[in-house]
């Protein structure tokens, strides 16, 4: 585990450090989506003249005019709920919830309206809004600023569910939110926002619903998304050093789930540590375990590993270090697994 | 009237009791308002009290259909037929409107199919009906989340410069919901061409609206929003219709939205499963009776000489022959799909959806014969 | 697969035919509690004159005065948001929410103040507030009243989550829930308020953070919870006709989860269901496969087999009986054990 | 006063332009309203003073302390003092405050170390001081629910017969979201000892109140509750304390709730991590800087003749002190024990976290050298 995180540097929206950050290929991403396409209109708090508190809608106020990108009262259920009646009109809103703690008050509207008046409407009703919401830990904010909220979203049927790792992945998910006629929760890997990528954008299209396989390798598969596939990585870079060699699976879109991607790799290497960073008690990594248990029972040479947050409420900002996993304790999954 | 009365003086301590607006006084004689223009004479709000007949009809033959068990359940529109009758009519065509699952009379007022409109209450459909081409979005069952739509849909056409307007129902009730409250304020401060028609019955389910809200003159919120709010009698189909049509008027010219709050009294149980002999006495209704909102209308428009009994006889038949119709359709029901359980979930099924879907399919084929 | 289930009867407070339901064991509980302690209050929306719309709160405003139970306005947030107050003030809030599908618009009170008050605070303020919600299908209700949303609750750290399924259990468990200092989400499955039990109240009491196996079997393992603990039983006994001895594990409690029960029955038997009405995706038994996993990982013959409801929005009642995990579908996922 | 002026404007449409009411014009001179009684002499309002001075001072060291990296982010309440030091001051020790994480100069103004006051910003504890001896809940950081908290805490305190209240502070943009509407209403319904004080600072992040309300009159919403209501300059510490006083006066007596809307201004940035430039203009600061609460408050006890050079040294004084010890203590902080981590999720730990402690604590042997 590392050393307590300090409170992130603010988004640079500069080209120094070159290559293009996670923050800016969505911003890319919502400004091509708004030009494509004069439904698409994006609101929330302090999106329009502020930029987001992120700076993700930076620029888009006064490029599409603030009938496409505005300011909302501050009531999260009342945005959720107006993007709905807005997708019943025919516009495709995607709306900013400013942190994950801070999308629960629209958990009622998420759960009951969004996710299925589709099916309710036997398909008469498309519902093209895309929920932004960064989140998840590491940035040294206060409290509920740093939640993992994705098996609330994951479990209801009628919404997908997708995270990027990358910042190419970033812009081609949210393009690809964007355009889907149902109701995409898209969350954003807060402290992944300033890692940049040198990628050109528009970067290539990605289906959601498709797991990404980041790099190869024959003893272990790791399943991480979001902020923890580069935790992922860095493990699979310090296993060389023990002679193992690590496949990591960027599992990328929560719902619908590839189960085929995530079954093929561990029936290749046969030993599976899945992580993530909400608690272990009924989080993601269970589902991922169960899947990988059901699919590769006959292969598996080991239990499937978790490593996840602990099963307390997010901590204050000077023991997240300890808190989140890191690419030790990923390691140490990885060796307990390779010792069976 | 001695229920409203109450609750007015109750609103007294924080707010000059308003008026309760009405046209048409329960003897059924026309009034004049200068706060409340009607248009329509008596020839032409005859549709009104038509559309009232049928509605009722309707409504207690799906209370019948319950008892039968052809419907598994059903919130009675019994006593607020003017208000759901004179909000629909008051709508242009291409509008929309939000109902809650009391709405059952505006729906079928506005033209769905009675058996479209009550499969939700058949169990046979969450929605029976095509909002899109009803123009109506599905009954909201968790309460005032529909608002919220009603705005977002208002603000959407604004910006996009339609000319389209958006009638939210809400019960009494759901006032009290955060959601009611976030919707008045989107409302507020988008100028969303929004009309909210809060039908204050009295009740939910077993709470009587003075343990509901602080200030039982719900009109009262509108100036918290900056919204022009107005009270109105809800057994009285011409005020539901002239207010809401007053309101939606503003609404297309960019005067934002309006708040009514119509007084009326459920008049069954909240719904037939629920049993009022535990919450209320049935002796209020009497005075409610007095204040019936078709047999108002039915003595206006015999007095102004558009109706007479056999005109009356023709409605009723026609009522009739709808709610027998119902009935046939319902008891003819072809059976159910099993496997349309899994349509429609996404836009295209998920590969997880295929595998349910053909588990239950082979789950089928073993127990065929 | 049964056919559709029917509109339920009305609960039965009588007791004509003998023993005592689930509903009358919960209102016992509710008056015992008050009766013993008169920090012990009750409220919810028609929980007053009316007694619940299932009873089960029925007579409690009549005896205890409308001080200690009484109707609130209809405002889900309002009733748990209160009830922090009320519990910080030194009361004990037992609250109702209607039904599973209407405790959303709680959700931000209960994730991030209920769920999170005692460790913010550093174990200075109690958290003795109980949210009982009745849950899960099978009543033949319109939609938002047969909700499984359990998974939104375990999952979340700080709060415990329980749901009986005999009256004997929900008996001591409710009052187990409203002895404890923390919060407990109390999930009622409401389609076995009515089933009796011949049994004498105060039944004995009940530890939260404990499993009950229900019937014992050498076999195959089946864990179930809440509604699916008879549907598990009525498969065991189906079994029997098949040569299999069935183990029946009620969860009982989903946070704490009792693992040790549930991985010795698994190491006995070497096979596992787990049967859910939600959703199978991200769902309780995802957990339940996982903790198998991982502690009867070399004890295992077989894959632990999922026995769930469809991953769509839960459907119009007449498609329930199709939807709902029956003993059939048990039965199915028993044999796919066996010929492991 | 150009803004407030404006605010009031934009309100004609659908409410009577309220009066703000002021003890202490921004010149310092002490005027009377008939609405608004305040009982204390020149003498005793010096501690008024005095709590916002040292407020301010503290206010500025976590500034610094922010840059200094000791703080991780902090919530200024510069401009705010008269908003959080007079209805604490009003308070009586019984009482209950809930605030949120903007009120750090409300919380050690009701004694609370500013070490502990500051633990949430610095990320060593969600809430450093122990809310049952402070009779102060944990800030609150999820909008408007903590006015939920103190309508729960008076319902509990007048149903068990205590006599004791609570106070809920509120953001302008707190009105915005569903649970200050709900907490309005149980506050009505039950005529709970609550008093809703909302510091209406112009500003919710970058949002003006006049895209968060449709009426911008704050106070107005107390009327849609039957709650008695009333608009204060929140920069005059003699209006909110003596409002506040008042209304925790009738709560105590069984006259249930009151709104009182504070007029104020954020001074600073929302957070130490927002950059305002980006959202308003710098110039309007100077006309609120003439209405700056500490120095009317000191003009005005200047000439009252309790106040001279020498006192203001004093306390200025023992406000550096306090800053200064503030400084000291964070930099001489003891390290943290990774292990409380774990430490009261529930009242006793479950076997998953004493899995989760041990592999904590076995990692962190494996890194000692
Ligand atoms: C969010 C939510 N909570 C609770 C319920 C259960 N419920 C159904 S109807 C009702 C009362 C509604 O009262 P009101 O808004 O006055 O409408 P009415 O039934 O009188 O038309 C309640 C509490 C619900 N449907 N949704
Ligand atoms: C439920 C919720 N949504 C969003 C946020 C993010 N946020 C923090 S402060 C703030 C603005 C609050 O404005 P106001 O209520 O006026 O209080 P002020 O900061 O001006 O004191 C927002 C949107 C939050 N803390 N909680
Ligand atoms: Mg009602
Ligand atoms: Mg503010």
């Amino acid at each position: 585990m590392s050393a307590p995180v300090r409170l992130a540097e603010s988004p640079s929206t500069g080209t120094a450090r070159g290559g293009v950050s996670l923050a800016e290929a969505l911003n890319r991403a919502l400004a091509d989506a708004m030009a494509a396409d004069e439904r698409v209109v994006v609101y929330g708090e302090d999106v329009g003249k502020l930029g987001g508190v992120f700076r993700v809608t930076d620029g888009l106020a006064e490029r599409f005019g603030e009938q496409r990108c505005f300011d909302s009262p501050l009531a999260e259920s009342g945005i959720v709920g107006t993007a709905i009646g807005m997708a019943m009109f025919g516009l495709r809103p995607v709306v900013e919830l400013q942190f994950d703690g801070f999308s629960y008050p629209a958990f009622n509207q998420v759960v009951s309206h969004l996710a299925k008046l589709r099916y309710r409407s036997q398909g008469r009703l498309d519902l093209p809004v895309v929920i932004r919401i960064p989140y998840g830990g590491g940035i040294g904010s206060v409290e509920h600023h740093s939640e993992s909220p994705e098996v609330y979203y994951a479990h209801t049927a009628g919404l997908k569910v997708v995270t990027p790792s990358t910042p190419s992945d970033a812009y081609a998910l949210l393009r690809a939110a964007i355009d889907c006629p149902d109701p995409v929760v898209f969350l954003e890997p807060k402290r992944r926002y300033w890692e940049r990528e040198d990628v050109t954008l528009p970067s290539p299209a990605v289906a959601l619903g498709s797991a990404a396989v980041r790099r190869e390798g024959r003893d272990v598969t790791v399943l991480a998304y979001g902020p923890t596939v580069p935790v992922a990585l860095a493990a699979a870079e310090e296993a060389v050093g023990e002679g193992w060699s690590v496949e990591v699976v960027d599992v990328r879109s929560l719902s619908p789930l590839d189960e085929e991607t995530i079954v093929a790799s561990a029936r290749r290497t046969g030993r599976v540590v899945v992580v993530q960073e909400a608690p272990r008690l009924a989080g993601y990594g269970a589902e991922l375990a169960a899947v990988v248990g059901e699919g590769a029972f006959g292969w598996l040479e080991a239990p499937v590993q978790r490593v996840t947050g602990f099963d307390t409420p997010y901590p204050p900002a000077r023991f997240e270090g300890w808190y989140l996993p890191d690419a030790d304790r990923v390691l140490d999954a990885i060796a307990v697994a390779m010792a069976y | 009237m001695a229920d409203v009365a109450v609750r007015q003086e109750l609103a007294g301590g924080s707010l000059p009791a308003r008026d309760i607006l009405t046209l048409l006084a329960p003897s059924g004689v026309r009034r004049e308002d200068p706060a409340l223009e009607c248009d329509l004479d008596a020839g032409a709000a005859a549709r009104l009290w038509e559309a009232m007949v049928i509605g009722r009809r309707l409504d207690r033959a799906a209370v019948a259909l319950t008892r039968q068990g052809e419907l598994g359940v059903y919130a009675s529109s019994a006593g607020q037929e003017a208000c759901q009758v004179g909000p629909v009519l008051a709508l242009d065509a291409e509008d929309w409107m939000f109902p809650t699952y009391r709405e059952t009379v505006a729906v079928v007022t506005r033209g769905v199919d009675p058996v479209e409109a009550l499969a939700l209450y058949r169990g046979s459909a969450h929605c029976g009906f095509d909002p899109r081409a009803a123009r109506i979005a599905p009954s909201a069952t968790p309460i005032a989340t529909q608002a919220l739509h009603a705005v977002g849909f208002a603000m959407a056409a604004a910006r996009t410069g339609s000319s389209v307007a958006a009638l939210a129902f809400l019960g009494d009730g759901a006032t009290s919901e955060g959601d009611a409250h976030e919707a008045l304020n989107f409302a507020g401060v988008f100028r969303a061409p929004c009309v909210f028609f809060v039908q204050n019955n009295g009740w939910a389910i077993s709470v009587p609206i003075e343990h509901q809200a602080g200030n039982v003159v719900l009109a009262a919120r509108g100036a918290a929003y900056g919204i022009p709010a107005l009270r109105i009698d809800g057994n009285d189909v011409l005020a539901t219709y002239a207010a809401t049509r007053a309101a939606l008027a503003r609404a297309r010219s960019g005067g934002g939205p309006t708040l009514i709050e119509a007084v009326t009294y459920r008049m069954e149980a909240h719904t037939t499963a629920d049993d009022p002999s535990r919450y209320r006495e049935a002796a209020v209704l009497d005075a409610w009776r007095q204040r019936d909102p078709l047999a108002r209308m039915e003595r206006y428009l015999r007095d102004a000489g558009v109706l007479d009994d056999a005109r009356v006889a023709s409605v009723t038949a026609e009522a009739d022959e709808r709610a027998a119709r119902l009935r046939r359709a319902l008891q003819d029901a072809a059976p159910l799909d099993p496997l349309r359980l899994f349509d429609h979930v996404y836009s295209a099924p998920t590969p997880l959806l295929e595998r349910q879907r053909a588990q239950l399919a082979d789950e089928l084929s073993r127990m065929e014969p």
